[in-house]
């Protein structure tokens, strides 16, 4: 008797644990996707907590067992691997699933350089990253346009991304001004400015404007670069006059496109000029040109 | 005999009191042309104006008020951030009733130690040693118009939020136009031009790193102040990184790093560097100098020289720099001197001077 | 009498225990997982030397702040090492833990990592990683879950002011 | 309710009386603890200083490496106690309140250990007198409310308490008299290194000759040779003893001696020449102890009795003029350039204490009342004079705040990058290092400096790199100039002197602060702040920082404990009259 009831207690024990274990069985859809709502269908009876272990979140709530659990788009904003944990009466159960990210929706787009000398093969880059609504990383094949332009002339160039990056490089323009650099991927699209800005001076020139008994005004031509573009005002343009008294020397800044400079006069004095490593031509004062 | 004991300890301590308390008198006339002169510099260091000017000779029409400015300086100049630390004097020639005296001082600057020379004119007057006190002459500018096309760059940044991708003004490109490490007894300088080749204002600064015969760093050090920090579009500066106590044999490579920054900035105050020769002065030394001149309206009350000097294939054979103690005046010219050594002097075929300045209105 | 021994014996079990901590802590210090990274298959641009290196060494730290960071729901670690999207997502998740009073111990065997992209301005790089993890989630100190497997990282890093920074980091199947 | 009960014996008029020692202590709390609740001592030279010390053992008591200044420095380069007190009592009332409580445990331990030290000299009367002019010394009030010397304070009356355990030990053989005195002295010695060196010539000797003189005095019978025996003992034991107690100090002395440049201080000058410095280090302290000068030097010279201590007190008097007579020159050679004197005025007013006292009975005895009244107003008037004289005399700018300074740093990763402060003064740079968590180059501590760039220049600290000429710029100078290794991209300066220099170097002005007060400077392109490859042959071991954190605490707290669990039996009695009349006449030690 005493061995039928130990038998029955054990019996009962095991068919206990089983139905506990049952009750902890989880059923997740193989499609889960970032910013969707999922369902997930237990097994089992009575109350049980979940808890979803994210890349970026954790999710803690009550379940009754035997019900399906919504997840909602908000909970499961992030892309990778979960680990969904379902604690009831018996020992914690758990399982990892896949969720991947959605579809295309944003881009990071990294413009480089902000500013950049005319007429340059090459100097421009344009990369992409290709992001879903969450800022999951889309790592799929994903066409990418860029586009750009200076005064509404430009070119377009499409690019498919490769592990969520595409890129493309690009030369800069004759003309200076702001060329409008563009990426887009399905509706996202971000624009970028890059400012493309005179060159070295080229052809640099100046002249006698005005002369005293103890000064002279030496001046330069409107000064550009070799495309023709005006050098920027602030530029700085150095005249060197060199007499028997010695060497005199005026960092002259361009402004509204001349630089002007006051040296000492000098009976029999040579000036040369340059702005950078950039020479220009030579003045000999006192006995002419 | 009962007080034996306590008259003995309390002379004693007076005695010991007297001894610490010995001093000459400041104002006490001096025996000796020398004696003069050291009698005012002590007077100078301790801030005594007026008995340091006890000491100069009424014949130096010179007053009180223009005899401090001469030596505490005027108009927000160096002077004016700087102290007499200490000082040397030798006579250079003296009879009974006249005599020169040189002094060598030291003053403790807002930019480190400034070291100045001068030869000053002793007289005897009444019997006693005076100073002829040869006082600065402001020239007076007539008044006049600058007109100023004021030239200055702002820079709007992007926020501090991180949002990755979205543009942000970038950094000027900056460029080492030439770089030529110079083995001295003292260590090893690494000298060179930068150039900044953008379109707007850099803030630089260069540093380098010299790698030693294994690979390891033997050290980094930076240019400091001897370069220009804030160049303009297209400007040139010189710079000269000292490695103190390292021996070129010992190095491998040199690591350069120049940074730049973009920063907002002012295209003024232009200064004009006139005049500028190689000569011998009063101790006979090779020295680079000339005149400054301020084109602007303003004064710049800190400028610093900076000379770079090239053999004749044009390479830069040294960097030198030098502030000078006194501010510059609009439109005025103002001497200056940066020293050379004379076999250095001897291969200098070229050199070039820059100014670099720090005016207390614009920096606010 | 009976004061003199509580007083020895409390300076003992003093000095016993601020020299036992420093041991324990060591004891429990991680050590690095091996890491290695193939630079070969980098576009647009050839990753440098020195970037390599540095590449190598900050990967490897932030992982290891990871670890750090999860196991004891600190984000303290993950501001030296994560930046953007990925600073903020490894934050939240820590803060999750922290208010649902669970921890991630994460044991790692090992990262086989391909760089796959080098901007051509030098700024970001990505990089594939193929990572043998255990990761146990825990409560307290009862084991949640605990499994071993294989998986794929894509990381993104972006260079900060002395080290590169991982600015997304996603696992794939 | 009943009337009070008078018990049968002589009546002595109060005058006449010693003062009892709880009132003395009662006059303290009365005249301190108004000024230590208003925080006066805050505004003091250098509270601040142990107020980081203190901010440090309270966050990490077992390591004393503190990455906080000097880009890190061992604080076992200066003895930790009452900087430990302050840390341990900072977790429940603050620091600032703790400060000022371990601040008033010092004083209140004054007048106890003066009386009990003059009680070698002379009688229970006198010294009572003596005890009660400590609280009201100008020379404390000095230390305490403008020169911040916690240290001093602390061990100057925990030695003063160990000598006469000595001087019973010297002649009575009592072993219970040896390890309480060792206890205290090494509780002293943890207290302030400094104070300890000279008082173990200015104080110790005396006691050492009194103690061969009273040899043979009631209850005692000791020969010569059984008091230098015991002496040599004692001495041996002491010095043992106190190595092993700051044991992580004597390592840190013997691994980085200092060896820097000496540093210029206003305690140095010739206060005659100087008068000001002579005002502010001798007139103040010192007060109507001028007065009895003459008095001391009579008595103290013409009563045998006397005389060691008058020449203890006569050489810690010389020291105190700093500069002004030869004599510390003399005696100290270089060390001289390495002190500062201020302290030596409380060594001497301790000294000259006794003395005093018996000046004091004098003229009861001849005036009564009348000069109860003029020499407790001239004590009031001297402490009252020294507390507010730097009111009248401000040697440091005017107070700024620097909360926004500590917030700029503590935000947003900037405690990456190290810092300096510029013209703060080492009084607000130390509350700037309490508050950050960020690290600076710069450190007040000199003796805690390692640094190149700033042991080899005869300068201090690089806030107040001016006032140090040449010497102080050129330091700054190198300092900058290796910015990058130091991670130094901060620079805030509250003196407008300093900015033509940064600007040259390469700094620039970003943000303003304090209404325009603190400027914010700025270095691009510098990296984040490593430890220095240096310091980990400096770092004190785990062992160290355990001793550290354990003995020199840990013999504080014995002396405490030995203090309650065997309380001095013979003196249970003699401490205590009861008001308003005495049961027994005062035991007299006639000074003669």
């Amino acid at each position: 008797m005493r061995k039928v009831a130990l038998i029955t207690l054990l019996i009962l024990t095991c068919w206990f644990a089983s139905d506990w274990a049952r009750a902890a069985d989880l059923k997740i859809p193989h499609n889960a996707v970032a910013g969707e709502s999922l369902t997930l269908a237990t097994s089992g009876s009575g109350d049980a907590t979940l808890i979803l272990v994210g890349p970026g979140e954790v999710v803690k709530r009550s379940i009754r067992l035997g019900e399906d659990v919504q997840i909602k788009p908000e909970e499961l904003r992030h892309a990778g691997r979960w680990i969904a944990i379902v604690r009831g009466g018996s020992g914690p159960q758990s399982q990892a699933f896949w969720v991947s990210p959605g579809k295309p929706d944003q881009l990071s787009f990294l413009a480089r350089p902000s500013r950049v000398p005319v007429n340059r093969p090459g100097v421009i880059s344009g990369v992409a990253f290709v992001f879903d609504k969450n800022r999951n990383l889309v790592p799929q094949p994903t066409p990418v346009e860029f586009s750009l332009s200076v005064g509404g002339s430009g070119a377009k160039q499409s690019v498919k991304s490769s592990n969520g990056i595409a890129w493309v490089k690009s030369s800069s323009a004759r003309k200076a001004g702001a060329a409008q650099f563009v990426a887009s991927a399905g509706d996202a699209s971000v624009r970028r400015v890059v400012q493309q800005v005179a060159s070295d001076p080229c052809n640099l020139r100046m002249k006698v404007e005005q002369k005293s008994k103890d000064h002279v005004v030496l001046v330069t031509d409107p000064i550009r670069d070799c495309t023709g573009n005006p050098v920027p005002d602030g530029t700085i343009v150095t005249f060197i006059e060199t007499d028997k008294t010695g060497k005199s020397v005026v960092d002259a800044r361009i402004k509204k496109g001349i630089a002007r400079a006051e040296m000492p006069a000098s009976e029999n004095a040579n000036v040369t000029i340059a702005a950078g490593v950039v020479l220009g031509n030579e003045l000999h004062i006192g006995g002419g040109e | 005999m009962k007080f034996a004991l306590p008259v003995i300890f309390g002379l004693l301590t007076v005695a010991l009191l007297a001894v610490g308390a010995v001093h000459p008198s400041s104002t006490a006339p001096a025996s000796s042309p020398e004696g003069a002169v050291q009698a005012m510099l002590a007077n100078v260091q301790g801030h005594d104006w007026k008995d340091a000017y006890s000491y100069i000779s009424p014949s130096s029409n010179v007053d009180l008020q223009d005899f401090v400015k001469d030596l505490n300086g005027r108009d927000g100049s160096l002077r004016t951030y700087s102290s007499l630390e200490s000082f040397t004097t030798r006579p250079l020639h003296e009879n009974d009733n006249q005599a020169t005296v040189r002094t060598e001082t030291k003053y403790s600057t807002a930019v480190g130690a400034f070291y100045d020379t001068r030869d000053l004119n002793v007289v005897k007057d009444n019997g006693q040693w005076k100073i002829v006190w040869a006082g600065e002459k402001t020239p007076t500018v007539p008044p006049q118009v600058i007109p100023v096309n004021y030239l200055r760059w702002d820079v709007i940044w992007r926020g501090a939020g991180d949002d990755w991708g979205s543009q942000n003004v970038e950094n000027p490109h900056v460029r080492i136009l030439s770089m030529n490490p110079v083995s001295q007894a003292s260590g090893l300088s690494i000298m060179g031009e930068v150039e900044n080749e953008d379109t707007v204002p850099a803030f630089v600064s260069v540093a380098a790193t010299l790698v030693g015969k294994n690979g390891q760093d033997l050290g980094t050090e930076s240019s400091f102040d001897r370069t220009s920090h804030v160049l303009l579009p297209k400007e040139i500066s010189p710079y000269r990184i000292d490695f103190p106590g390292i021996k070129l044999t010992e190095v491998q490579s040199a690591r350069m790093k120049p940074d730049s920054m973009l920063v907002p900035a002012s295209a003024d105050p232009v200064i004009g560097v006139m005049h500028q020769r190689i000569e011998k002065d009063a101790k006979g030394r090779s020295v680079l100098q000339g005149d400054l001149l301020n084109e602007s309206g303003q004064i710049v009350n800190i400028p610093h020289v900076l000379a770079t000097f090239y053999d004749n294939s044009g390479k830069v054979i040294w960097v030198s720099d030098g502030y000078v103690d006194h501010a510059l005046l609009p439109q005025t010219p103002q001497g200056f001197a940066v020293s050379l050594s004379d076999d250095l002097a001897a291969k200098v075929h070229s050199y070039r001077v820059t100014v670099n300045q720090y005016s207390r209105d614009w920096q606010d | 009498m009976k004061l003199r021994r509580v007083l020895v014996l409390t300076a003992g079990i003093a000095l016993a225990l601020s020299g036992a901590i420093p041991l324990v802590n060591h004891i429990l210090a991680d050590s690095n997982p091996p890491l290695q990274i193939k630079f070969d298959s980098a576009q647009p641009r050839e990753v440098e030397d020195s970037t390599q290196q540095a590449i190598a060494r900050d990967y490897s730290a932030a992982w290891k702040a990871l670890k750090t960071s999860l196991a004891n729901n600190a984000t303290a670690p993950l501001t030296e090492n994560f930046t953007g999207f990925a600073l903020d997502r490894l934050s939240q998740r820590v803060k999750d833990q922290q208010q649902n009073g669970i921890t991630t111990r994460i044991i790692d065997h090992g990262h086989k990592v391909e760089a796959v992209f080098y901007s051509p301005d030098g700024s970001s790089l990505e990089l594939k990683d193929t990572a043998s993890i255990e990761t146990q989630v825990l409560d307290g100190s009862t084991v949640l879950h605990s499994d071993k497997t294989q998986m794929h990282y894509y990381a993104v890093l972006t260079g900060a002011e002395d080290r590169w920074k991982v600015r997304v980091l996603e696992s794939a199947e | 309710m009943s009337s009070p009960s008078i018990s049968m014996a002589r009546q002595v008029p109060l005058l006449q009386r010693p003062v009892p020692l709880s009132w003395i202590l009662l006059l303290a709390l009365i005249v301190h603890g108004p000024l230590l609740l208003m925080q006066l001592p805050n505004g003091s030279y250098d509270a601040n200083l142990h107020k980081f010390f203190a901010s440090h053992y309270a966050q990490h008591w077992f390591n004393p490496w503190n990455t906080k200044q000097f880009t890190g420095f061992s604080q076992t380069t200066y003895p930790p106690m009452e900087q430990q007190w302050v840390a341990l009592f900072s977790h429940v009332i603050g620091l600032n309140l703790a400060y000022m409580l371990v601040q008033f445990v010092a004083i209140l331990l004054l007048p106890i250990g003066v009386y009990r030290y003059a009680k070698i000299w002379v009688n229970e009367r006198a010294a009572s007198y003596a005890a009660l002019g400590s609280v009201l010394l100008g020379s404390l009030a000095f230390l305490v409310y403008n020169a911040g010397q916690l240290s001093t304070t602390w061990a100057a009356p925990l030695y003063l308490l160990a000598l006469p355990y000595y001087y019973e030990w010297a002649r009575e053989a009592n072993w219970r008299s040896l390890l309480k005195g060792l206890v205290l002295l090494f509780a002293a010695a943890s207290a302030h290194h400094v104070t300890l060196i000279f008082a173990s010539f200015i104080f110790a000797l005396p006691v050492l000759a009194m103690a061969i003189m009273d040899r043979h005095r009631e209850p005692a019978h000791a020969s010569l040779g059984g008091v230098i025996s015991r002496s040599v003992i004692f001495a041996v034991l002491a010095i043992a003893g106190v190595f092993v107690v700051l044991m992580p100090f004597w390592m840190e002395i013997l691994i980085n001696p200092i060896k820097q440049m000496t540093i210029p201080h206003a305690s140095r000058d010739n206060y005659i020449l100087q008068p000001i410095w002579g005002m502010n280090y001798f007139i103040v302290p010192w007060g109507a102890i001028i007065l009895s000068i003459p008095y001391i030097f009579i008595k103290g010279l013409k009563e045998a009795r006397l005389r060691p201590l008058f020449l203890g007190f006569w050489v810690a008097m010389l020291f105190a003029l700093g500069g002004t007579t030869p004599v510390p020159k003399w005696i100290l050679g270089r060390a001289f350039d390495v002190l500062t004197f201020e302290r030596f005025s409380l060594l001497a007013h301790v000294l000259a204490l006794p003395i005093i006292g018996l000046m004091v009975c004098d003229l009861i005895d001849h005036y009564g009342r009348k000069a109860a009244f003029v020499t407790g107003a001239l004590a009031a008037l001297t402490f009252g004079f020294a507390v507010s004289w730097p009111v009248y005399f401000q040697n440091h700018d005017p107070d700024f705040n620097v909360s926004e300074v500590v917030s700029f740093l503590n935000r947003d990763g900037h405690d990456k990058f190290r810092y300096i402060t510029l013209g703060f003064g080492s009084h607000k740079f130390d509350e700037v290092s309490t508050y950050t968590t960020a690290s600076s180059v710069d450190g007040d501590y000199n003796s805690a400096r390692l640094l190149p760039e700033l042991t080899q220049y005869g300068s201090a600290q690089l806030t107040n790199s001016k006032y140090f000429g040449a010497n102080g710029m050129e330091s700054l100078r190198a300092v900058l100039r290796h910015a990058d290794q130091y991670g130094l991209k901060w620079i805030f300066v509250h003196d407008t002197f300093y900015e033509p220099l940064l600007a040259f170097g390469g700094w620039r002005k970003t943000e303003t602060y304090d209404r325009g007060s603190v400027t914010l400077w700025v270095k691009d392109g510098i990296p984040p702040a490593h430890p220095m490859p240096y310091q980990q042959s400096m770092k004190p071991t785990e062992i160290e920082g355990i001793m550290w954190g354990t003995l020199p605490f840990g013999s504080s707290l014995l002396a405490l404990i030995l203090a309650l669990a065997l309380p001095d039996k013979r003196r249970r009695g003699a401490d205590t009259y009861e008001f308003p009349i005495s049961e027994s006449e005062p035991v007299l030690r006639e000074a003669r």
